[in-house]
């Protein structure tokens, strides 16, 4: 049994009830903890100090028209949405052809990125990237149509975790690899099992595509 | 499925007839004295109901009587059940089948014990007709003990509660993340693709050089002349700087600036090409 | 954004991350939280750390069968109570025998209990521990009219705060107690204080048993 003496024997069970309460609780409900009865005052001055004791935390202590809640903070939600099971969204190959060009030839036209896909882009494809903020029109090129020039952005490089397009995975390296006869080809890049699919996926497309490539070269 | 409460009910029932043992009988305390021996129909149904079925009946008159569970003696445990298995049918109360069955057996097995033993041949033990009734009580009784142990682990929502804090509403939706190396791959795949293999390899510093034209093409954005030294950063280094000067080489090279120089030795200048350079509405500034 | 450098910045969002779970976070679970990969030595320090920071609060972090959860301790349930409104249940003996076969016989068919118990299983008994999350059907037997096979969930283990099957009560043990020539019918269990107020009351069944038996005898 748990006796209680300081203010901060009363705030701990206060804490207690409210950590593991999946409701708000009011203050005539928080006041049913105790046998003892406080005025509105002490209660208050107990909250207000144990609001004051998660300064600083991933959760806080807020009050809501219906009582007091313990909630996340919303900067902490991008580490909690990690933890959803759902799978993170991929973009189309589409968009990641697309962004592949711009980031190792840029700066490139449309008409170049159609060039080098082979297929036409849609304008779609192009809104993506540029609503994500990884590319932006940079110029134009003198050629009919004045068509824009696309590059990537500095945002690019920080969400991708780059310091300069220098350090994108030099593509010799990476040829070598995939041309070794080593069948898995594995990288030294931290990736998760479901990115290290993916990986194999595509890198298998690279070897699928190297078996028609010295046919069409010969 | 027996009620807690109904069985709790009734035990206080039967507690209220007094704690205290007023008489014995048979060298057993007895809480009460009998009435005429006229026990109410309700409280017999009350206690049926305290026991989970014949074998915790049966459970309940070995350990009363502290017999050994391991060498019973039948005729007596037999003669309590039938007893009151009897109370139960005169107060015409229903009996469950199962108490009936559980009675039929243990007449069947103090027959059995009646009847002499058939002698004992070579190899071959004689089984005890108690044997899988005690098999069968022991059973029970390290289940019924072993519910008493369950039921005194603490448990989630009856003696502790489990953290539920607030997720604060979602705000953004996910964006889909994008490594490093995958862009690689299909990049790479795309130049196998378009049989670029000429082109495929992309050096370090052609890229750095893309880029650099990038940063250039930004800083022309406003479509003023800048200075040629403007545009090159010291920190760089020297191969920064070399990098810089290929950019701009290469820019002019797709006719995407100016380079403006009056006389040999004067500053010069550089801009967006006037008929390309329209980013910022910035047509028509000097 | 939070950025996160010190071990404390990431104990932070670990703890957020387990207050604000529902279910307890395993650990490849929690491993999500972050870009970086730790290796399980650093992270069992983490969360030991973390253990400790709740050192003499009112809420805990233990580790269970599916991982690390907050949950308040025992001590403060006396308060905790005071805000319900509806008592907890507690299960008869007939759920609780039912669900102590399951536990320690699992898997086992209605008719398995049926023989242990010698009687009836009510439909009803199976519902409760269903509907509670902690049994299921796991299979059927190939038996005639293919009964239903019953396990434990691990919810059930869970909710007793057990990190396996193996931490339940050891029947061994209990067993020594059946065969021990004790004179008391009643044997030295631990049991909560409503137990013994159960056997109190059996107790005193007993005595009024007595008053008939010799009738029917004599």
């Amino acid at each position: 049994m748990v006796v209680l003496y300081t203010p901060d024997d009363y705030k701990r069970v206060i804490e207690t009830a409210l950590l593991s309460s999946p409701d708000p609780l009011s203050l005539s409900e928080l006041k049913r903890l105790f046998d003892e009865s406080f005025d509105d005052e002490t209660w208050r001055a107990l909250l207000d100090d144990l609001k004051r004791d998660w300064n600083g935390r991933g959760v806080e202590l807020v009050q809501l028209a219906s009582g007091w809640r313990f909630q996340t903070r919303p900067e902490y939600q991008v580490f909690l949405d990690r933890l959803k099971s759902e799978k993170p969204p991929r973009y189309s190959r589409a968009v990641l052809e697309t962004l592949a060009i711009i980031a190792y030839r840029q700066p490139v036209t449309r008409g170049d990125i159609e060039d080098i896909r082979g297929v036409a882009v849609s304008p779609n494809v192009l809104k993506t990237l540029e609503a994500r903020g990884w590319i932006d029109i940079v110029g134009h090129r003198d050629a009919p149509g004045r068509p824009a020039l696309y590059a990537t952005t500095r945002k690019f490089l920080d969400d991708l975790g780059l310091r300069s397009l220098a350090e994108l995975p030099p593509l010799a390296e990476i040829e070598r690899m995939i041309d070794a006869p080593q069948s898995t080809p594995h990288f030294e890049v931290p990736s998760s099992p479901a990115d290290q699919t993916q990986d194999a996926e595509l890198a298998a497309d690279a070897n699928q595509l190297d078996v028609f490539a010295p046919h069409g070269s010969g | 499925m027996v009620s807690d409460d109904a069985q709790r009910e009734g035990a206080y029932v039967l507690e209220s007839n007094g704690a205290e043992p007023v008489a014995r009988l048979y060298g057993e305390p007895l809480a009460d004295l009998p009435r005429d021996l006229y026990i109410p129909p309700d409280a017999l149904r009350v206690f049926l109901e305290a026991f989970e079925g014949p074998l915790d009946l049966l459970l309940y008159l070995i350990r009363k009587a502290n017999l050994n569970i391991l060498d019973i003696p039948m005729a007596k445990l037999t003669a309590q059940y039938l007893d009151y298995v009897e109370a139960m049918r005169r107060h015409n109360l229903e009996l469950a089948a199962d108490y009936l069955l559980m009675a039929a057996m243990l007449l069947e097995i103090k027959s059995r014990m009646l009847l002499p033993r058939p002698s004992r041949t070579e190899g071959e033990q004689v089984e005890d007709p108690r044997a899988e009734l005690v098999r069968r009580l022991k059973e029970y009784e390290q289940i019924k003990l072993a519910a008493q142990r369950l039921d005194a682990l603490p448990q989630a929502g009856r003696d502790f509660e489990v953290a539920t804090v607030w997720l604060a509403a979602k705000t953004a939706t996910r964006l889909p993340e994008v490594r490093v190396h995958e862009l690689a791959l299909v990049w790479l795949a795309l130049v196998k693709r378009a049989r670029l293999r000429q082109h495929h390899r992309v050096e370090r510093e052609e890229l750095s050089v893309r880029e650099q034209m990038g940063v250039i093409l930004r800083r022309l954005a406003g479509g003023d002349f800048v200075t040629f030294e403007a545009l090159f950063d010291a920190g760089l280094g020297p191969p920064g700087l070399i990098v810089s000067f290929l950019a701009v080489l290469e820019l002019a090279r797709e006719s995407l600036i100016e380079i403006i120089q009056v006389e040999a030795l004067a500053p010069i200048y550089i801009r967006l090409r006037q008929d390309v350079g329209d980013i910022g509405g910035s047509e028509g500034q000097a």
